[in-house]
């Protein structure tokens, strides 16, 4: 499961620290106690930071390297895209063998697939995008969420 | 504690061993192999033992020829399954030296009994009622399943919860222990060998100050009985709690011994059949202990089996089970003390001191710290070991957790050594 | 119903029975002789019933190859272990159609299961807290395990126990239902097959009435779950409880399903290792359901164990094992109605009925019918089947019951119509 | 276990039916639903008459029977001594095969020695002894009762 790029973003994480943002969460997964906080920035409708700080095993810390990677400069639309892609692939126990379609969506972040045969160590993967995903919620409001959401699926 | 011996190193033959080459026939799972042919290495023995072919046997032979339900029955079965289902319990009550067999309590696990306990003593009648007015003291280095039980009886009934808390080191501080333990103290409840720490609690001292205010001592033995001798009279508690499945037995079977004096008294907690002696619909009158904490159909083969495993480390003598485990521990700690950047959670001498090693590792995390290792074939836990206040009060996420068995090795000791030094590699 | 059958004349085929010829085969234990080689002839599966060699290889195998204690373990053996435990959870919920996964709860027994539900309403808040305002409603077939937690439950809440009374032919007097039920009633909670009378109750009256007085409902199908098709979701219950002994499954493990918001919004029960969320010294948080009612180290062979049964029961259909039970019912009413002086204790027809038959012969006590029966190989239950006030109810002492299940064959029937006239002749 | 001394005196019991007394008890079996009603009748220290009714097995209407006809016209001494080795019998677990010494105290109530084998039916057989022993307590007093007993154990 320690693929190369793994152990790449681990040791040398992209985008750490926390900077300015429009809203900041604390998640914790208590089972093993793996810490992340996380800020976002948004400018319009694009992911124009993510910053964060946090403590946790080489996967869960490699991941959220690969989101800040990842999402930075995305349209919000989009964004949620990858973060539904990541999470499906992270749910299908090991079932999932990355196609080229979604290599080209995920990038990096396709070196998880063998994490997902894991379960004890999927949550650890999923820590920074579920606060990823709560952070920019509390930043755009339920509201525009909501409609971000709308727009996702029916784009 | 220096590094003596160099990693690769042939240890030398220690003190005390057991013929684990002997011993490890006996157990079937240690022949597997995991990850593509690789020899496992079983270093998680605190977290569950494996079982040995006489375990297995006996289950397997309780169910093809004995099965039915116990007490009662007037058939050959059920008289069978009744007289092999209370033997155990005579096997049990000799192996924690019990004054009576009608002390030991069967029930699911070492959880279920200390709840029973809290349970008892929070719908008592006095002088045990817990209640506002009362305080209950346990310690730092609890098992979750001896802090959530206290901790809901007392928010049930309003009583105080209070705690000894833990020395650098890794032992109980005691040195509160007269404001700790008061006279409002009506219940003390601590472990005997913690499952992070390894520590051997200082029984003695903690059940001296409970009796002279008189309060009730319950104690954990969960991860004592599998590995020394235990006698419930020596140690003079009240109340002393194991399970079955850390010390070769079946899962779904725990212990609850107890004081018979305390065991009429009390309250039941489950009702059902077989707790009864009498029911109407308006009221019921309960059969004497230890019937009346066991309702419901009993876990009739996991105690059959349990007898067997009290049989098996009875027939090794549990005196030569804690010298072969001290041997290893006192090895363990000294080849684990030259990994570079490894820090003992926990004492760092064999002395007080069980064969379950916790240690953090630089920087690098529990979770990859075990994943490495159990590519390597090597089953250790990381977490929290159900124990989160240990690593709050150390000011550490989690630990990798190593602990060790009567068919541990000291070639396995080497395994881990060197596959920690793997680890440290494979992160650098 | 009249005596068609003579003695020792040989049953027509039966319409709907299984073929038990290979059945058989899968239950070691019923190759066994007793009594200087008479053959075991088992009747007492109400009791507990016996296990097929699949069961018992899944134990085997389980301990054999992939034990270890399961969540939060990041080796081989702790993942297999975990994967086979959740596995029965999927098999369980499927067996009885579930909604979810989650609303599974392992406990050891069906006692369990309801003393679990009993302690959760005493300590929940409003709206489903009992207190002393609050009836709760059960039966008078119950099993001791659905009549003492909710008599101690009353005792320690003050709220009032009422239940419905049984007609003289065995079935529920829901006569007054309006007046048993009523808006103070919180809970209503009954047994879906009676152990003694066989009788098999009318949810839908009960669960309507209790659902327009918004009442939640408890169901006990610990003798329903082994011998017919169980739907929760057509039973429209709350809770329904089950123990895996009695189908095919090892002793120690038992299933409570309960609504996912109930379970969600209910406090937990037994507090310890795995159903907490987080834990400090000063308190705790839980995990959802199903696990915050699992504490402690789960009967996780035992568990596994019981999915393997779901599955060869499955295997074999709950629909075709209830049509062979009813073949078998209705030709050992038949049977037996014509051995005199024998009276059924009981619906006297095979419809709406279980496999279950209590009776009593003349004035010979059933301890003596069951010993002699027993010295000609025939186990059958004797007493009051831990189910007093049924007792009570019909002004006798106790009766002799025989049970039926997927293994016993016309043949059985037939010995045991025989046993009885020899038990008459012998005590004439 | 049915020996034929024990189905004649559950056939024919001895002494059965409720007659004047100096006490009276009620014990029940709970397990088994068993029941017996006891008096007890003394004239000095000899046992006048132990009348009862009840309902219950064979075992434990035989045994009853048994009693009867054995401790009728006894000491109290000698009646207490062979109680006691009737309840010495039943708790042997079938480990106990009757000497000559033995046939000679409890005669027909040897043939409860293949009771004991059976758990179960132990308590059955003991329900009238224990009732007698309860009563003869009530009928004397305990300051009697510890007399007497005192009496046999230096005998
Ligand atoms: C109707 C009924 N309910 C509950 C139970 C209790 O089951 P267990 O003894 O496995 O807890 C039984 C069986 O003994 C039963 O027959
Ligand atoms: C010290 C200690 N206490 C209690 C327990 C709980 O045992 P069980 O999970 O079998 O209930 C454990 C093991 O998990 C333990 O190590």
């Amino acid at each position: 499961m320690y693929q190369d790029v793994i152990l790449d973003h681990y040791k040398h994480p992209h985008g750490r620290g926390l900077r300015s943002g429009d809203a900041e969460v604390h998640h914790v997964n208590p089972t093993c106690g793996d810490e992340i906080t996380l800020r976002v920035r948004y400018e319009g409708g694009t992911v124009a930071d993510v910053s964060y700080e946090g403590q946790g095993c080489s996967i869960s810390q490699a991941s959220a390297s690969v989101l800040n990677e990842l999402l930075v400069g995305k349209d919000l639309g989009e964004a949620l895209g990858i973060q539904a892609t990541f999470l499906e692939l992270m749910q299908s126990k090991g079932r999932i063998t990355p196609d080229e379609q979604m290599e080209e969506v995920l990038e990096d972040a396709v070196a998880f697939a063998g994490v997902s045969k894991y379960p004890a160590r999927v949550k650890c993967a999923l820590l920074s995008w579920m606060a990823w995903k709560d952070a920019t919620a509390k930043a755009l409001g339920e509201a525009a969420w909501e409609a971000a959401g709308q727009e996702r699926r029916t784009a | 504690m220096s590094g003596e011996v160099l990693p690769g190193e042939a240890p030398a033959v220690l003190p005390g061993l057991l013929d684990t080459e002997a011993i490890r026939k006996d157990f079937p799972i240690l022949d597997r192999t995991v990850h593509d042919g690789r020899k496992l290495i079983y270093l998680d023995s605190a977290a569950s033992s494996q079982k040995p072919r006489q375990v297995l046997d006996t289950l397997q032979s309780y169910y093809e020829r004995h099965h039915a339900n116990v007490h009662r029955g007037v058939h050959v079965l059920a008289e069978e399954a009744t007289a092999l289902y209370e033997a155990a319990r005579d096997k049990v009550a000799a192996f924690v030296n019990a004054p009576s067999r009608d002390e030991v309590v069967f029930t699911k696990n070492a959880s279920e009994s200390l709840n029973l306990v809290a349970n008892m003593l929070g719908w008592a009648d006095e002088p045990y009622r817990v209640d506002a007015s009362t305080e209950i003291v346990i310690t730092e280095m609890e098992h979750h399943s001896n802090i959530v039980p206290w901790q809901l009886l007392a928010q049930r009934t309003g009583a105080t919860l209070k705690w000894f808390g833990l020395t650098d080191d890794g032992r109980l501080d005691l040195s509160d222990i007269e404001q700790v333990i008061t006279e409002h103290t009506k219940v003390v409840s601590f472990v005997l060998v913690s499952n992070v720490l390894g520590t051997v609690n200082p029984v003695e001292a903690i059940v001296r100050r409970a009796q002279e205010v008189g309060a009730l001592v319950v104690i954990d033995a969960s991860q004592a009985a599998p590995h020394m001798p235990l006698d419930v009279q020596a140690l003079q508690a009240d109340f002393v709690a194991f399970t079955g499945h850390k010390m070769c037995g079946p899962t779904g079977i725990g212990v609850l011994w107890g004081r018979q004096e305390l065991l009429e008294d009390l309250p039941p907690f489950l009702g059902g059949g077989e707790m009864i002696e009498t029911v109407t619909m308006h009221s019921s009158t309960y059969a004497p202990a230890p019937h009346k904490f066991e309702a419901g159909t009993p876990p009739i083969a996991q105690a059959v089996g349990l007898g067997a495993a009290v049989d098996y480390l009875s027939g090794i003598g549990m005196d030569r089970i804690a010298a072969h485990e001290h041997a290893i521990t006192e090895y363990a700690l000294r080849r684990l003390s030259a990994v570079p950047d490894l820090r003992i959670v926990g004492p760092v001498s064999a002395a007080d001191r069980g064969a379950t090693l916790s240690f953090t590792l630089g920087d690098i995390h529990p979770h990859d710290v075990g994943q490495v290792l159990d590519e390597q074939g090597i089953a250790v836990r990381v977490g929290h070991h159900c124990a989160r206040p240990v690593c709050l009060r150390y000011g550490i996420p989690a630990t990798t957790r190593a602990s060790f068995y009567l068919y541990s090795t000291p070639a396995e000791v080497d395994a881990l050594a060197e596959g920690l030094e793997y680890v440290r590699g494979f992160f650098a």
